[in-house]
């Protein structure tokens, strides 16, 4: 079914969480929303859930006006056939956790039996067929959390909205029932909503992906897409580009002069949009070399020395002091040799300029940032 | 391609374990320390009053003071074979279980509409479901068979002054489950209303997200997470409702319907008086409630109840759409049988010359009222100003203490692993069992015998009234101890507070609703405890309800004490202000 | 049943005279001495009479001798219950017992919380018959027992006079009575009843499906309300009831009505209470005696010559309506009449 | 404080939580504890924090034994000193941001200015300052969350435990409260206890790494070693090893027989330890070329064909079928040409030996295993 909100606004007193939102989600398509804290994700699926009465605007499943403010038309939430995992679990304390998950098959009005055995199943693809007959309490919050994620699953909804469902699993865990989502959202054709903050997640599971800020969408596209071409630069720096720097000036050659000392940088491509941009790049894509390597300075290579320097696993995550004082972060493979950059250490870090992008900073800048702790960095 | 569904965890059985009932097993305080002096108290103010009672069913002689002898008998028991005795139970029994549902039904009906729906002037919805409570219940059974009594109540005379052709009779079963069923319904109001408005709306809209409609929602979680509240007033009200004498008296006598509660009664009023059967009646019912109360905590061990956790309770209403004024209506249709209807009979009878009416048409005579009833009797006499004075001293007093140590042994039972929570439990439901008019004895023996000097002073009405009411007490706060989740505390504990401190910072303010509740409950009790004071009371420590009893005790023309209920009631409403106050819900 | 409308509308204080001790209507109550001492303390009573009548009672005492009086009123049960319990703690709190049951008041004395007491009219008294136990208790008067009926059920014309008319068919479930345990006056009365018309009257009674109220009160309130046409109360009852408004007409058959005692008695504490001693004393007095009369009972004191209640002569003790149930007769046929009455009344407990 | 944790074990009725616990934590070293989903971590701490009375061994904080099974001492919570991050937030909803965050500070009988402004503080910190007057309940779920953080983080306890105080906030905030609390952590040389199911979080936090399975640590040691080193096979997969392959024999060479059809894979060292083992190496590791592409076939390079290519950002991970029927994971960088593969395409895979781990399945076989999904592959 597909889900259509236009001009979707909501408010809790004089709190505006959502703001004049649109979006469409295409009947099986599956959409992944990435927003800061509280930018208003949980919000949006309540009211498509229909658990909240928006203060503006129409939602629209598959070809039923469900909510319209200027009509006052509003379908109850059990009319809508939304399923929704909360944030908050919501998983039933006085019920076990079979009894838990059997409920929308009951409401289905299946017989015993069956009812049983759909739970189960479903409760065996979570990892949780052991505790079928434990008082939902009396878990852990990963297994809650599961309970709640069976319950919605158990209910084969037309539309379902997943606020964070994996969040309190573990990593391994988490790439299953990942996958076992998303096959089970092929496979059934469901129109899915999808609130994760981890990306790898998101990148799985998402045919489109949305970024919320502030109440609203500031860019709907593919993931690849929106890896390769981030709208702004407060996106880039949301999807972990490390390396966002205000732009100065820029001349017509493609090369930027930094605000600060005024280090300049060489980007391919022309910017997109007026106002103020910035220059942004992956960690991933800086290279580190010894200092004084190579004869002639190239473009966007700079002397620096290194002040921090993170193991992380497969990579090893370092932040280079440039000489104009620029915090540059870089990431490189940590078993290839010479990752390991001792602090302090003077280094040589180079970007291929088809690698640095020049994005504005904002748009519709009229919408103010949610509360957003100062970035460590620029 | 497919991912073969992980493996279960670790198989593993989880037998219910009472201390569990919060999701996070109790564990601390293990040992006595929390529960040793609660149960120093609970003896002094339970456990003697009542042992010596029931003592005395296996005494021979009346175990009174200076009479205390030891040669033992089971003669008593015998009284429990006696033929009567079984239709009587059988009564007893139709009525209590009738009267209870009634009860429950009214009262968590009322409860849910004014906790968790969106009906209209819900302040007045909160009010009908309390009013009720104000009229004793033996005035409320007075002023029913003046309204309701075969050929003589107002409203047959009504009705054959319409020419319609209907007759109303409580004095039967069905009148019986009635009247009892009304009185007793702010029990269960109060305790559901807390326990539902500690509600997390999270957990409801779950069930309508996941296709339940509004009324399944409310059957399959509303209603079950307020389960401990529900199940608890039903106790009461069953019990209660079985050992009720005044009802009875007014409208079972006269349908000739033995019960109970007259026939103890009738034991206790020949000469010499049967006690100590009354006494052995009483153990088997102690005997009986202390199962019922073990089995309610078997049952509700199995799962927990937790609805106030900590990742935020929200307000929220059930909105009812089409159902809002039917339901209002319903509301209001109580609210004029229980109180408005009652009230307007005392109202009558306290200004009209004749008790006596033969058709409504001669209210309107000349001279046929006059208002003298509320003049030197009562409002005008200072003796009446000092009975209300020391009744409002007791009420609050007992109310008071009464809420403290409900909560003191209600979180020790529900929250610690304290030695002896059952036996806490177990003494603390005790009162419910033992007949006031038996209990009463007992109690009266133990102040006489004490050394300390509280017979003769209101405190030991105080003292006695915190001993009665300690079941009512324990129900209503336990009910909604066992929907704050623990971690709330606990986390106030890690944050370096004692947890004493933890206790009143967290888990009180978070029970606000439930503990105010449990005083508006006690308050209310107080004030109208009747039997229990008979045995206690002196000149200087004179309360309300037996100065009204005493006017009733004339029989024949009430003015006075149609007067001076009607007073009451109004004194019970402005009582029940601040609590009212108080009980605001969570997030409201 | 209001507290300030004084007792006077029942009956006119009589004179008093304080000049040497406490005289009232022309008899010596308490010596100089005595008075002196009683003056300034205070009695305090348990009473299981109904509230009106001791409350008059007691005001009553106040007004003419000027000490300080206190009731606390309570069922005969619990009454019992509390004094014994006091008693037995050496926590007795009351001066005077007044009981409507004999048998009550012997267990009392049993217990040795009465004390014996002589009244300057004692020689009367014990001719009378009326100190018990020697002088632990004394009647204070009879209290006089027939039937009622509501004049708005019954019209003028067929209003019952007798006994007998409670059989009318009219009367058919609406008479009203109260449980035999309930004080030794419903005992008396179905003795009289069975003694003068013998038993089947007792049984047509049954037949006519009589309510067995617990209580005095509820039974009065059915009857004024009309609820019932008729009911046994005692005369006091069918005195203070038309007084409060209420559409009640007392009847004293010829044939008789059941009078019994209502022992008054002086407790260990009371004993060495001169107040407490007045009260006795002016329970007994010529002025005590006339305003019990006045309120519908019959004086223990015989000398003082026939007495009016309202518009009701009184019958005076050992006159042919007045049959008195005596200690023997109780002791005799208490259990045979109790059996009895259970029966016919197929009344359980 | 130092934290000594010796033969700790917890049981609610019958469910044994944790068994046989043995864990030290130095004093102002930051531990953090990866496990499975209910394998008892929770439950770890509330025996520390005091909340759980432990069915056996001791706890001890600093040199003072708070619990002892023996001897049956137990240290009520309030006196331990220990602050904890619950996992379930165990923010109070009576009281505002405000009042939730001052409270440890109260209890310090600090003046009401004073706790105000350090209230704010951290308030601030966590980026909520704006909401310091919110009812509490009034907030999204990630700023529940770091209200929860900022009460704990005001307490300045001298043993800090975080229960997944993290796993709601967006991957920006996250990296920056992550850092925050290092430096904190850091500065005042707190103890502190993290449960984590973010393995950057855990490798950017971590003195030491404990790897947690069924109430017990299997592994305790530093990242870097946990991740050269894992100690089996299980955790080597639970720490993102994507290929784990049963061993059937080995000869002395280094080569070893897969389970299965048989393939062998060249292997560097010996393999630790008897039992059964298995072959583990990095989707990271594996190369993918052309098919035909190159020679003689080399050591550990088979055949195969891609059967899943999931789009991951700066890296694109793929799944190979190869001839054996065995499936390989293999992760390359999304930006590199060729790295987009197409489902079916034939392709050969290659593994450089040093790069190929045998390790023992289990160690200790007696504890059982805990909740582990099978791997997608054996
Ligand atoms: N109150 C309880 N009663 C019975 N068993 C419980 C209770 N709480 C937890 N358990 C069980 O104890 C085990 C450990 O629980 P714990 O909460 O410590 O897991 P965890 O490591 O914190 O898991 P998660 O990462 O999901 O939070 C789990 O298997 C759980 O089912
Ligand atoms: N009941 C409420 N009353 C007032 N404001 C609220 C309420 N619930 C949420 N808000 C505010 O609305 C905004 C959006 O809340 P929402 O829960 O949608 O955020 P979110 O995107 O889900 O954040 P998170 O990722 O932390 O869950 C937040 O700023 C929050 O403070
Ligand atoms: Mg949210
Ligand atoms: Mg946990």
């Amino acid at each position: 079914m597909r889900v259509l909100l236009s001009g979707l606004e909501l408010a809790y007193g004089d709190v505006v969480a959502v703001r004049n939102l649109d979006l469409e989600i295409e009947n099986g398509e599956s959409v992944v929303l990435l927003g800061t804290s509280g930018c208003g994700k949980t919000s949006t699926m309540r009211c498509i859930a229909g658990l909240e009465e928006p203060t503006g605007g129409t939602i629209t499943i598959g070809d039923r006006v469900v909510y319209d403010h200027a009509t006052r038309r509003n379908v109850p939430a059990y009319k809508r056939n939304v399923g929704m995992v909360f944030q908050s679990y919501a998983v039933w304390p006085h019920r076990t956790v079979l009894e838990n998950v059997s409920f929308p098959l009951e409401i289905k009005k299946l017989s015993r039996a069956e009812v049983r055995t759909r739970a189960m199943e479903v409760l065996e693809l979570v990892g949780l067929g052991a505790y079928a007959e434990r008082g939902a309490s009396m878990l852990s919050g990963g297994q809650m959390q599961r309970v709640a994620l069976a319950r919605s699953m158990a209910m084969e909804p037309s539309v379902l909205l997943l606020d964070e469902p994996l969040s309190n699993l573990d990593a391994r865990l988490r790439d299953d029932l990942r996958m076992e989502l998303r096959r089970i959202q092929v496979e059934r054709g469901l129109t899915s909503m999808y609130v994760t903050h981890d990306q790898s997640e998101a990148l799985a599971l998402a045919d489109r992906i949305a970024i919320m800020e502030g109440g609203r969408i500031t860019q709907l596209a593919t993931p690849r897409e929106l890896f390769t071409a981030p709208r702004t630069a407060s996106i880039a720096r949301f999807l972990g580009m490390g390396n966002v720097f205000g732009v100065q000036s820029s001349d017509a050659s493609g090369r930027h002069v930094l605000a600060g000392p005024g280090l300049t940088v060489a980007a391919e491509g022309r910017p997109a949009g007026t106002g103020a941009h910035s220059a942004c790049f992956r960690p991933e894509d800086v290279v580190i070399e010894p200092a004084g390597s190579g004869g002639a300075p190239e473009t966007n290579s700079w002397n620096g020395t290194v002040r921090m320097s993170v193991y992380q696993g497969t990579t090893v995550r370092c932040q280079i002091e440039l000489d104009g004082g620029y915090l540059v972060e870089a990431s490189c493979d940590s078993e290839t040799a010479g990752s390991r950059h001792a602090i302090g250490e003077p280094v040589r870090v180079r970007v291929a300029p088809e690698r640095v992008r020049i994005l504005p900073d904002e748009i519709g800048a009229d919408a103010p940032a949610p509360a957003m702790p100062k970035a460590a960095v620029a | 391609m497919t991912v073969s569904p992980p493996r279960a965890d670790r198989p593993v059985e989880a037998p219910p374990d009472p201390a569990r009932r919060t999701g996070r097993p109790a564990r601390r305080h293990s040992g006595w320390k929390a529960s040793g002096p609660l149960l120093a108290i609970l003896a002094f103010l339970i456990l003697i009053p009542a042992g010596l009672v029931l003592f005395g069913a296996f005494s021979v002689d009346v175990p009174r003071p200076g009479s205390i002898g030891l040669d033992l008998t089971l003669e008593n028991f015998a009284v429990l074979a006696e033929p009567e005795i079984r239709q009587a139970s059988l009564n007893s029994l139709i009525i209590a279980t009738g009267a209870s549902l009634l009860a429950v039904l009214l009262g968590a009906g009322v409860a849910f509409l004014a906790a968790r729906t969106d009906v209209p002037a819900r302040p007045f919805v909160y009010l009908v479901g309390l009013t009720p409570m104000f009229l004793p219940s033996y005035v409320g059974a007075l002023a029913w068979s003046m309204l309701g009594s075969p050929g003589a109540g107002l409203l047959n005379i009504l009705f054959r002054d319409l020419g319609i052709g209907l007759e109303v009779n409580l004095y039967s079963l069905g009148g019986l489950v009635f009247v009892m069923g009304m009185y007793y319904a702010p029990y269960a109001f109060l305790l559901v209303h807390a326990s539902m408005s500690m509600m997390n709306p999270d957990l409801e809209e779950a069930a309508v997200v996941h296709g339940g409609t509004h009324r399944r929602m409310v059957r399959s979680v509303t209603v079950p997470l307020a389960l401990p509240a529900i199940l608890g007033s039903a106790l009461l009200v069953f019990v209660l409702v079985f050992e009720n004498f005044p009802v009875a008296q007014v409208l079972a006598s006269p349908g000739s319907i033995d019960t109970i509660p007259t026939y103890i009664y009738r034991m206790m009023n020949t000469y010499p008086s049967r006690g100590n059967e009354a006494a052995a009646l009483a153990v088997v019912l102690v005997a009986v409630v202390l199962i019922v109360t073990w089995l309610q905590r078997r049952a509700l061990a199995k799962r927990s109840y937790t609805t106030v956790s900590g990742k935020g309770v929200k307000a929220g209403r059930i909105r009812l759409g089409g159902w809002r004024w039917p339901a209002f209506g319903i509301a209001a249709v109580y609210f004029a049988l229980a109180v408005v209807l009652p009230l307007l009979a005392l109202a009558l009878t306290s200004v009209r010359r004749s008790p006596y009416i033969g058709s409504l048409s001669e209210l309107f005579e000349e001279g046929a009222l006059d208002l003298s009833a509320y003049g030197a009797g009562t409002l005008g006499s200072f003796s009446f100003w000092s009975i209300v004075g020391n009744s409002v001293l007791v009420a609050v007093g007992a109310a008071a203490f009464g809420t403290i140590l409900s909560f003191l042994v209600a979180y020790v039972v529900y929250r610690t692993r304290a030695r002896g929570r059952g036996a806490l439990e177990g003494i603390s439901m005790t009162p419910l069992a033992v007949p006031a008019i038996v209990l009463g004895m007992g109690l009266l023996w133990t102040w006489l015998m004490m050394p300390v000097q509280l017979y003769g002073t209101l405190w030991v009405l105080v003292v006695a009234f915190v001993a009665v009411q300690m079941p009512q007490g324990l129900r209503s706060v336990a009910a909604s101890i066992q929907s704050t989740d623990r971690d709330l505390e606990d986390a106030a504990v890690l944050l370096g507070a004692r947890r004493r401190r933890a206790i009143t910072a967290v888990t009180v303010p978070l029970m606000r609703t439930a503990l105010s509740a449990t005083f508006l409950l006690l308050l209310m009790l107080s004030m109208r405890e009747l039997t229990v004071p008979l045995f206690l009371y002196t000149n200087d420590t004179k309360i309300l309800s037996i100065a009204i009893f005493d006017q009733f005790e004339n029989g024949g023309a009430l003015h006075v004490a149609a007067a001076m209920s009607l007073l009451y009631c109004l004194i019970m409403f402005v009582l029940s202000y601040l609590p009212r106050r108080f009980g605001k819900g969570l997030g409201e | 049943a209001a507290e300030a409308s004084g007792t006077d509308d029942l009956l006119p204080v009589p004179a008093r005279d304080t000049s040497d001790g406490l005289v009232i209507a022309g008899e010596t109550i308490a010596d100089r001495e005595l008075y002196e001492a009683a003056r300034d303390s205070s009695v305090s009573i348990f009473s299981g009479m109904g509230f009106e009548t001791e409350d008059l009672t007691v005001r009553r005492f106040r007004e003419e001798t000027g000490i300080d009086a206190e009731f606390i009123r309570m069922p005969s049960n619990k009454l019992l219950e509390r004094v014994l319990s006091e008693a037995g703690a050496d926590r007795l709190s009351v001066d005077i017992v007044r009981t409507t049951d004999t048998k009550a008041t012997d267990t009392l004395a049993e217990a040795g919380v009465l004390v014996p007491y002589r009244t300057p009219f004692d020689e009367e008294l014990r001719a009378n018959g009326v100190v018990f136990d020697d002088g632990r208790y004394i009647s204070s008067f009879y209290s006089l027992y027939a039937f009622a009926y509501n004049t708005r059920v019954v019209p003028p014309e067929e209003a019952p006079t007798e006994w007998a008319d409670l059989l009318q068919p009219r009367y058919r479930n609406a008479i009203g009575t109260v449980q035999i345990g309930a004080g030794s006056y419903n005992m008396a009365l179905s003795d009289l009843l069975v003694q003068t018309f013998g038993e089947d009257y007792l049984r047509r009674l049954g037949e006519q499906g009589p309510i067995v109220y617990d209580s005095v009160a509820v039974e009065m309130e059915a009857l004024s309300r009309g609820e019932i046409a008729a009911a046994t109360v005692g005369l006091n009852n069918g005195i203070a009831l038309p007084r409060s408004g209420a559409p009640i007409k007392m009847v004293i058959p010829d044939s008789g009505a059941s009078a019994a005692y209502t022992p008054l008695a002086l407790t260990t504490r009371g004993a060495d209470n001169p107040a407490a001693q007045v009260f006795m004393n002016w329970q007994m007095s010529r002025s005590g005696q006339e305003f019990a009369a006045a309120q519908g009972f019959v004086p223990a004191r015989t000398s003082l010559g026939a007495q009016k209640a309202g518009e009701f002569d009184l019958p005076m003790p050992g006159d042919p309506g007045f049959l008195l149930m005596t200690q023997q007769d109780r002791a005799e046929r208490e259990k045979d009449v109790r059996k009895l009455w259970r029966e016919v009344f197929d009344y359980s407990g």
